[in-house]
């Protein structure tokens, strides 16, 4: 009997060797990492924005609406319905954001309002794809359309009559507070014009994270941990995740799968409608038309990116923020230093497939792009404005191609599923 | 009739009393009758077996037992009492748990996960007590002997831990009347009476069994009550200890039991495929087929035998190029090794998949373009460059006469045909051409009697016209029946050759699972218990092969 | 060629169905046609501007009816054409085109309506019956960039351009040569928001404020805004940062959202309205004439505001660049 | 019983000839129903507005316009099917074809060569860009499996920064007019001729119309008659299916992807070569959004795609004359959300249906000799 028992234990080990489990130590220890690259860069180039607390404030702020937009993908899709209608229904959360805080006189009233519209476009996502078992790409492009259509509609409607409204644009909407540590906002800033090596890097970061922060982006960012409590920890997250690995299996427990994707796919609206409502309400402090400017779709792309999870999507949006924020803020120079860290980190990378991997030859295809983005920047002082531009977009694209992971999708995602139909 | 007896009481008369009664029961799908004015009485404390051909109906009655399917007319009582079940959950409230025929298991989930999902312990109204839900788990695996282990994933689970994950899932729901649909079509016999221990022991406890299964020994070796069903009616109540397999074989079908026997050898001294040294790795540079060699000559049939998992499904797709391996593939004495799959295809090897349905067909495509599939670059499905519609088409019709596919056209996607239908085309298809070498990976599995017996002599009559098979087989009965010469496999290794004229199914099970005489340890019930080789990575750990 | 008779025979809905006025005051006053860009209505801005001077006609000038259009995502210029052609053909006489993406479909729609007054902004389209209504940018933005030199503290200022387009960056070399002539050494911060053909630029307020506060935090401290609709969010980043910044195309101290005039230094004014009720009028006198009509300082088309009183002290100054530039003693560059 | 009713008469009657219209009325009178109540709630007469829409889609000069724009959404959405064949998204068609319409602008208005040649080295220019373009996404999820929905994303954004480099003053681009620029006018020689199809328009249809259909016959031809098509259907359906065949998914991913490109590269050309001649700052994105949205109301399939380009055309073109009598222009977009939801419903209804209807033909089919066997 002893022996029965063995087999187990080191199958489970060995498991886990597989896995190459990402937890607290070794998130540090990359951020410290990545500080120290950024504080080089900074100290050589003397862009001295790249670790303001200016950049990373904006970074956090940027990362808010494609991180609720990814979160709502993660919502749905973990449920098995795939959701590339989220840029729709952001526009809806704008529109309807923007709405509420005006009608209601109340910014919270406006992100809750928010919150419904975009939940509507998940309903309307939620009764094609579970009730009509219709393909979840057509109805998520019909959805985008839809809430490109309605909201000049609805505009035309409400917005032209008011005071400083217009076809294309609200009133002014009153944000919701900001906080701060107001105490450590001088020394921060004192330590941060020293411009001392990871000093006032560190300052910067802090600062960025602790002064002017909305109150909405803070709900946002604890939207992530909720998420990852309510979908990991409990009994409703668990069934809502099984229906998208193996409904049948669920079904054949009781769950009620049309129930579960119901509910997930309108809280993916919402989320998403939380996004738009976040650009209107707090972003711009005004709803325009068109102001998405295709954040759905990058939110999407953020949660495929973090692997269908919280903390992986929202390092996705984090990244993307970052990287919109160093373009628009310093573009040319930013961007410049930028890419001093990023030859670094690909020599860090190939140095690691060299000892680490024994992958010889793929160490020198990357040291060799290493050595090739270092000589640009070697050989230029600013980065071309055009090219700044798709700073985050490339950088997104970069960090794929290099993690090359095997990214792993809820087995059943954008399945149609029927009940009744287990064999 | 007194059945408030409350459920946790022994085994006593009340045992006597019906646990379950279906009466009437009718369902109708489009076009079929699947259950027909069918009646079944249960007695609490027995095992009661369900038998039948495919389709005949008894998976549907199950469903409805179960909540999962309503039936269109009839009564359902449970303890007496009348009960209408809407979903699962209705059943599981009246302690009804079901195992069904296919795995109802998420792959990406932990084992933990897949059992408590629906039953969930609570903490705080809303979080899962994982820590409850894990000591529960322990508690009911060590009561029943089960072994599972809540936190790996089940894609790490073999074929053996899975069906124990699933009794263990309606074990936890506390369920006192357990339906088994088919639970041993994939176990080796030494699994299959480690379950039924497990099963006397919960009927000892008091449950209730509804077993279901096509292998009619192990029917009349487990059962307290058979009822046969054919074509959705029932047609007899037998008792196990005054009925023989055949008798019952026969009223299910109505005719007698085919069987895969091969009369008379026609292997010749032509080597058609020689392996040498083929090692297949896993991702981690575990080698999940090691070192592998044999010839198959024209005219034989080689068995591979093997519990699932041991590397078998590896073998083949390193054989057919679709995944990387080292070491030799000879056909016709021409090193294939570095062919693409295409090429070996090409150059005469015919391929029956394990899972017709992701490897062998596209399901929303009509029968002609299954056809084309895997033959795209031949006659007469392409003329250079170009399709060729109506030879395909010819030569599908050709296939559907011959190997007896039944469906009203060619031009009906394969979805619509039963799964036996399927089977037979690609049987078909795989035949066509000419093949010099027929990989043939389970090419009966879940095909009723009659399908069964036609595959059969197709596998015969090419062997007798010199084509060399590569047979591997869940059913031992159709390995030994089949094969000229046999192997095992054991963790990715050949551990030994049987004589398939002198083995029994017995000894080859234990020898599949390291416990026959060929391995170095004998102790069956060490080498039964083991759980490794079962497992889906199977040469993760050598070292307890060799301890075993 | 004369495409009329397709015009009158077949499709005239609006004409014949008479959705809109009625048919007694059509002969006092004019029906004029609209046609903007994308955007339309309502992007507080040049577009607006347009209609304000509309809406100024149509109180003054005794309009029949008039009828605004707007472009959608993704046409084609035979959409533009075929916008213009409706409402030439629909009998709205002049028809004004917003928007230099017209300058194609103009020139042939107007060839087809010989008798039918046309006008452009933003482009020098030629034609008989074409005006060109244009502006030199370029000269008003030269004023808010002295003005800038002139009030900045930190010898820093920026500039935030909504699109990268050739009209966007006239404003931006305006106001560029304009600080520097003032304080060659000047440090001058560039952003535009998006590249063309992607024209969400002009309106994502989140993205110029983002600018705009990174301008700030480097050192800046007025920033001149030609962003559409984004401009809002410069405003606020300046709010935040209790800094300046400048408006653009109408004085936007007094369009502004009330919460962020106070951080308007000045605005270029660049009078469309003013352009398109011109050429209303005129058309109402009958003087209208073909081809370009420059609206530059000289004409008073581009200025710089006063309102607020920021630049009162700076005024006189300003008003001697102004001069120079009118009696072409400086000559700002367009490209 | 209820059940057993409809069985009978479901399974009686054959409605294959009434399915086929089933669908699209079924989705008409759900779209219809959408659109009729948003503009009740505006306070405008549905049929009214619709009888404006036919009147002025009927116009000749109308006509032109549509089946113009028709032909650029054709080619679009084409470019998009060829990847859903093979379960590829390609998001990416938009950023392929503004890339290769910009060069092939920028070579076609460099060089001057005879006329057919002239035109042959354009195109050919714009094939090549798009499909090298599209060939990054390709290589990307070939060999680091990066998925092609994010890819193609990002790369759209990567092209219009781009495009916004090569298009300056300092490159490739000359002044146009006061305030636009554009690559160098493409000379006459470049140029295609219109047709003149549509009587009592004097303005002509491009004369890449005929391209378009020829490109539509050669993806039907090319996906359902050969064996390239055959494993790149065979690879959309079941991945699994396919490499047990024989067919090298990765290089299928490459060459669809590439393919996929091409034919993007060549959704800018009709308005390029027809009526632009030239890549300036108001040449149309967006196009290859509109193919998504086309290719998936026309199932993928090329007449359907046409039907889908030819309407989307239709509304697009028709649309203007709401805004002349004073109904909000967006009824349009709303119309073309509420028609590929509905049609796409009405579908999934219909082939639900059809499957049923099938399985059952072939269990009664099967009934009888199966009876006769047992007995
Ligand atoms: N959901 C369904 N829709 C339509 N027909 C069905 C459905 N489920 C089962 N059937 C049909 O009902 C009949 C009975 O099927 P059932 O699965 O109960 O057979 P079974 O006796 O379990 O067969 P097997 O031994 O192959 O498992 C079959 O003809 C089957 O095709
Ligand atoms: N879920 C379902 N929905 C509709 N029809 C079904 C379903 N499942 C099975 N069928 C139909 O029932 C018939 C039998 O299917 P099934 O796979 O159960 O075959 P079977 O009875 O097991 O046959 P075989 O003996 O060949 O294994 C087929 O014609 C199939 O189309
Ligand atoms: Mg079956
Ligand atoms: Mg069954």
């Amino acid at each position: 009997m002893t022996v029965t028992q063995a087999p187990p234990a080191p199958a489970a080990s060995s498991a886990a060797r597989r896995r190459f489990r990402v937890d607290w130590r070794v998130l540090l220890l990359g951020a410290i990492a990545l500080l120290f690259m950024l504080s080089i860069a900074r100290v050589v180039t003397g862009a001295n924005d790249i670790t303001s607390g200016g950049t990373i404030g904006t970074a956090l702020a940027w990362a808010v609406p494609i991180g609720l937009a990814a979160l709502g993908g993660l919502w749905s899709e973990r449920a098995g319905v795939v959701n590339i209608g989220l840029e729709g229904m952001m526009i809806l959360g704008t529109w309807f954001g923007a709405w509420g805080a005006i009608t209601f006189h109340n910014p919270w009233a406006g992100v809750l309002a928010g919150a419904i519209g975009g939940a509507l476009g998940g309903l309307l996502h939620a009764v094609a794809t579970v009730t009509f078992g219709v393909d979840h790409i057509i109805s998520g492009v019909a959805i985008n359309i839809l809430g490109e259509g309605i909201t000049p509609y609805l505009s035309k409607l409400v917005f032209v009559d008011m005071p400083g409204g217009g076809e294309t644009q609200s009133p002014r909407v009153v944000p919701p507070g900001d906080v701060g540590v107001g105490a450590i906002d001088a020394w921060l800033r004192g330590l941060e014009s020293g411009h001392t090596f990871l000093v006032s890097d560190l300052a910067g970061v802090v600062r960025g994270l602790t002064q002017g922060v909305s109150l909405f982006t803070i709900v946002a960012v604890l939207l992530v941990p909720l998420s990852f409590y309510l979908l990991w920890r409990t009994a409703f997250g668990l069934r809502l995740r099984s229906c998208g690995e193996r409904p049948v299996a669920a079904e054949s427990l009781g769950v009620n799968v049309y129930f579960y994707k119901y509910v997930a796919v309108v809280a993916s609206g919402a989320l998403a409608g939380l996004g738009g409502a976040y650009l209107s309400i707090v972003a711009a402090g005004i709803y325009r038309q068109g102001q998405t400017g295709g954040r759905g779709f990058i939110g999407l792309a953020a949660m495929i990116f973090g692997n269908w999870r919280p903390g992986g999507l929202a390092s996705g949006a984090l990244l993307f923020g970052y990287t919109d924020a160093l373009q628009l803020r310093q573009g040319g120079t930013s961007v410049h230093a930028l890419l001093l860290v990023v030859a670094m980190l690909l020599a860090a990378f190939a140095v690691y497939q060299l000892a680490g991997q024994h992958r010889n030859r793929a160490a020198l295809v990357t040291a060799v792009f290493a050595v090739a983005v270092f000589v640009v920047f070697a050989r230029t002082s600013t980065v071309p404005e055009q090219f700044t531009s798709f700073t985050p977009h490339l950088t997104t694209l970069l960090v794929l191609a290099l993690a090359s992971q095997r990214l792993r999708m809820p087995a059943a995602d954008g399945l149609p599923y029927r009940k009744g139909q287990a064999t | 009739m007194i059945s408030t007896s409350t459920p946790s009481m022994p085994a006593t008369e009340s045992a006597t009393s019906p646990a379950v009664e279906l009466e009437g029961i009718t369902k109708r799908f489009p076009g079929v009758v699947a259950n027909r004015d069918i009646g079944l009485s249960v007695r609490r404390g027995h095992v009661h077996a369900i038998v039948g051909e495919n389709g005949a109906g008894k998976s549907t009655l199950m469903k409805i037992l179960y909540g999962m399917q309503r039936p269109d007319e009839g009564v359902i009582r449970v303890d007496g009492r009348p009960v209408n079940f809407r979903t699962p959950a209705d059943a599981i409230a009246a302690g009804i748990g079901m195992v069904h025929q296919h795995f109802m298991l998420a792959d990406n989930l932990t084992v933990l996960e897949n059992i408590i999902l629906g039953s969930e312990p609570r903490r705080f109204g809303i979080g899962v007590d994982f820590a409850a839900a894990r000591r529960r788990i322990k508690e009911i695996s060590d009561a029943y002997g089960l072994g599972v282990s809540p936190d790996s994933p089940v894609e790490d689970l073999g074929v053996g831990a899975r069906q124990r994950v699933e009794i263990l899932k309606v074990l936890y729901r506390g369920a006192r009347i357990l339906i088994l649909d088919e639970p041993t079509a994939v176990l080796v016999p030494q699994e299959v009476e480690e379950l039924f221990d497990n099963l006397r022991g919960l009927v000892r406890e008091g449950l209730t069994i509804i077993f279901i299964s096509h292998k009619l020994d192990e029917v009349l070796s487990v059962a307290d009550a058979i009822t046969v069903i054919r074509r959705g009616t029932t047609v007899a109540e037998v008792d196990p200890t005054e009925v023989t397999a055949g008798k019952l074989a026969e009223l299910m079908v109505g005719s007698e039991l085919p069987s895969p026997e091969t009369r008379e050898s026609t292997v010749t001294d032509q080597v058609a495929l020689a392996v040498r040294g083929l090692t297949v790795r896993a991702a981690d540079g575990r080698p999940v087929v090691d070192d592998v060699s044999f010839e198959i000559h024209k005219g034989e049939v080689l068995g591979i035998a093997g519990v699932e998992g041991n590397g078998q499904a590896e073998l083949v797709e390193a054989i057919m190029g679709m995944r990387p391996a080292e070491g030799v593939v000879n056909l016709g004495g021409r090193d294939i090794s570095s062919w693409s799959t295409l090429r070996r295809r090409e150059g005469g090897i015919g391929y029956i998949p394990e899972d017709r349905q992701r490897h062998g067909l596209l399901l929303e495509a009509p029968l002609w373009e299954n056809r084309v599939l895997g033959h795209q670059t031949r006659r007469p499905n392409v003329r250079g460059f170009w399709i060729d519609r109506s030879g395909a088409r010819a030569d599908t019709e050709r296939i559907v006469r011959e190997y007896d596919v039944r469906t009203p056209g060619i031009d009906v996607v394969a979805a619509a045909l039963s799964g036996g239908n399927q089977q037979k085309l690609i049987v078909g298809r795989e035949m066509s051409g000419e093949p010099a070498v027929l990989i043939a990976s389970h090419p009966t599995r879940g095909v009723d009697v009659g399908a069964q017996a036609a595959i059969w002599d197709h596998l015969r009559a090419a062997r007798a016209a010199g084509l060399a098979v590569l047979l591997i087989s869940a059913d031992l009965d159709e390995l030994i029946g089949l094969s000229d010469s046999l192997k095992v496999i054991l963790r990715g290794r050949m551990v030994a050759d049987v004589d398939p004229a002198e083995v029994t199914p017995e000894r080859l099970g234990s020898a599949m699972t390291g416990a026959g005489p060929d391995t170095p340890a004998a102790d069956a019930s060490v080498a039964l218990a083991e759980d490794a080789p079962a497992s889906g990575r199977p040469g993760r750990e050598p070292e307890a092969g060799e301890e075993a | 060629g004369s495409d009329t008779g397709t015009g009158t025979d077949s499709a005239t809905p609006a004409a014949s169905g008479g959705a809109g006025g009625s048919s007694a005051p059509a002969a006092a006053g004019a029906k004029v046609g609209l046609a903007y860009d994308i955007g339309g209505r309502g992007d507080q801005s040049f577009n607006d501007a347009a209609a304000a001077g509309l809406e100024k006609a149509k109180a003054e000038l005794n309009l029949a009816e008039t009828k605004e259009l707007e472009a959608k995502a993704g046409e084609t210029g035979g959409q533009k054409e075929q916008r213009l052609r409706l409402l030439a053909q629909s009998g709205y006489n002049p028809v004004i085109a917003v928007g230099f993406a017209y300058s194609e479909a103009i020139k042939k729609v107007a060839q087809e309506f010989p008798d039918t007054k046309f006008a452009i902004v933003d482009d020098a389209a030629a034609g008989p019956n074409i005006t060109n209504l244009v502006f030199a940018e370029n000269e008003g933005s030269f004023l808010v960039g002295a003005a800038a030199a002139m009030k900045t503290k930190k010898e820093h200022i920026g500039f935030v351009g909504g699109v990268a387009v050739p009209l966007i960056k006239k404003f931006e070399l305006g106001f560029t040569k304009g600080a520097q002539s003032v304080k060659p050494d000047i440090k001058i911060d560039v952003k535009y928001l998006s590249q063309p053909p992607e024209f969400t630029g002009f309106n994502d307020p989140a993205k110029g404020k983002a600018a705009a506060q990174g301008m700030f935090d480097a050192g800046a401290d007025i920033v001149y805004q030609a962003a559409g609709g984004s401009g809002g969010g410069v405003f606020e980043a300046a709010k935040a940062a209790k800094a300046l910044a400048i408006g653009v195309d109408s004085d936007q101290a007094l369009t502004a959202d009330p919460g962020v005039r106070d951080v308007i230094l000045t605005s270029m004014l660049k009078k469309v309205d003013v352009a398109v009720f011109d050429f209303l009028k005129s058309f109402a006198d009958g003087t209208v004439k073909a081809g370009a009509k420059v609206y530059d300082l000289k004409a008073g088309g581009v200025d710089f505001s006063t309102t607020g009183g920021k630049v009162d002290d700076i005024k006189l100054d300003l008003d001697k660049y102004k001069d120079k530039i009118i009696n072409g003693e400086i000559k700002v560059p367009s490209e | 019983m209820s059940s057993s009713f409809t069985d009978r008469l479901l399974g009686r009657v054959r409605l294959s000839g009434l399915l086929a219209v089933a669908a699209p009325l079924l989705a008409v009178v759900f779209a219809g129903v959408m659109t009729s109540i948003v503009l009740l709630l505006n306070g405008s007469d549905p049929l009214h507005t619709l009888l404006l829409l036919v009147e002025y889609g009927a116009a000749p000069r109308t006509q032109v316009l549509i089946l113009n724009s028709a032909t650029t959404y054709y080619i679009s959405a084409l470019a998009v099917a060829i990847g859903f064949r093979m379960n590829l998204f390609n998001i990416g068609v938009d950023g392929q074809y503004r890339l290769a319409a910009l060069l092939a602008a920028a070579v076609g208005g460099a060089i001057s060569l005879p006329a057919p040649l002239h035109v042959g080295v354009t195109v050919l220019v714009a094939v090549a860009v798009g499909g090298l373009w599209a060939s990054i996404a390709a290589v990307l999820k070939a060999a680091r499996g990066v998925s092609e929905v994010i890819s193609t994303i990002m790369l759209n954004a990567v092209a219009t920064g781009l495009g916004a480099w090569l298009l300056t003053t300092d490159r490739l681009a000359v002044s146009l007019s006061s305030n636009n620029i554009g690559t160098k006018p493409i000379p006459p020689s470049g140029q295609v001729p219109g047709i003149s199809l549509v009587p009592g328009s004097p303005s002509k249809v491009y004369g890449f119309l005929l391209v378009a259909v020829l490109l539509g016959v050669g993806y039907h031809v090319l996906l359902n008659r050969t064996r390239f098509g055959f494993d790149l259907r065979a690879t959309g359906r079941s991945e699994t299916a396919a490499v047990a065949s024989g067919v090298r998914v990765g290089r299928m991913v490459v060459l669809t992807m590439i393919l996929s490109g091409a034919v993007a590269g060549l959704v800018g050309m009709p308005q390029l070569l027809g009526e632009a001649y030239t890549y300036s700052l108001d040449f149309p994105p967006g196009l290859g959004f509109i193919g998504i949205s086309i290719a998936l109301l026309g199932r993928n399939n090329p007449i359907g795609i046409a039907l889908g380009a030819l309407l989307w055309s239709f509304l697009n073109n028709a649309g203007e004359i709401l805004g002349i009598n004073d109904i909000p222009q967006e009824i349009v977009i709303i119309m073309q959300g509420a028609i590929v939801l509905s049609v796409v419903i009405a579908y999934e209804l219909v082939h639900r249906y059809r499957a049923t209807a099938e399985r059952r033909r072939v269990s009664r089919r099967l009934a009888t000799p199966v009876e006769g066997a047992a007995a």
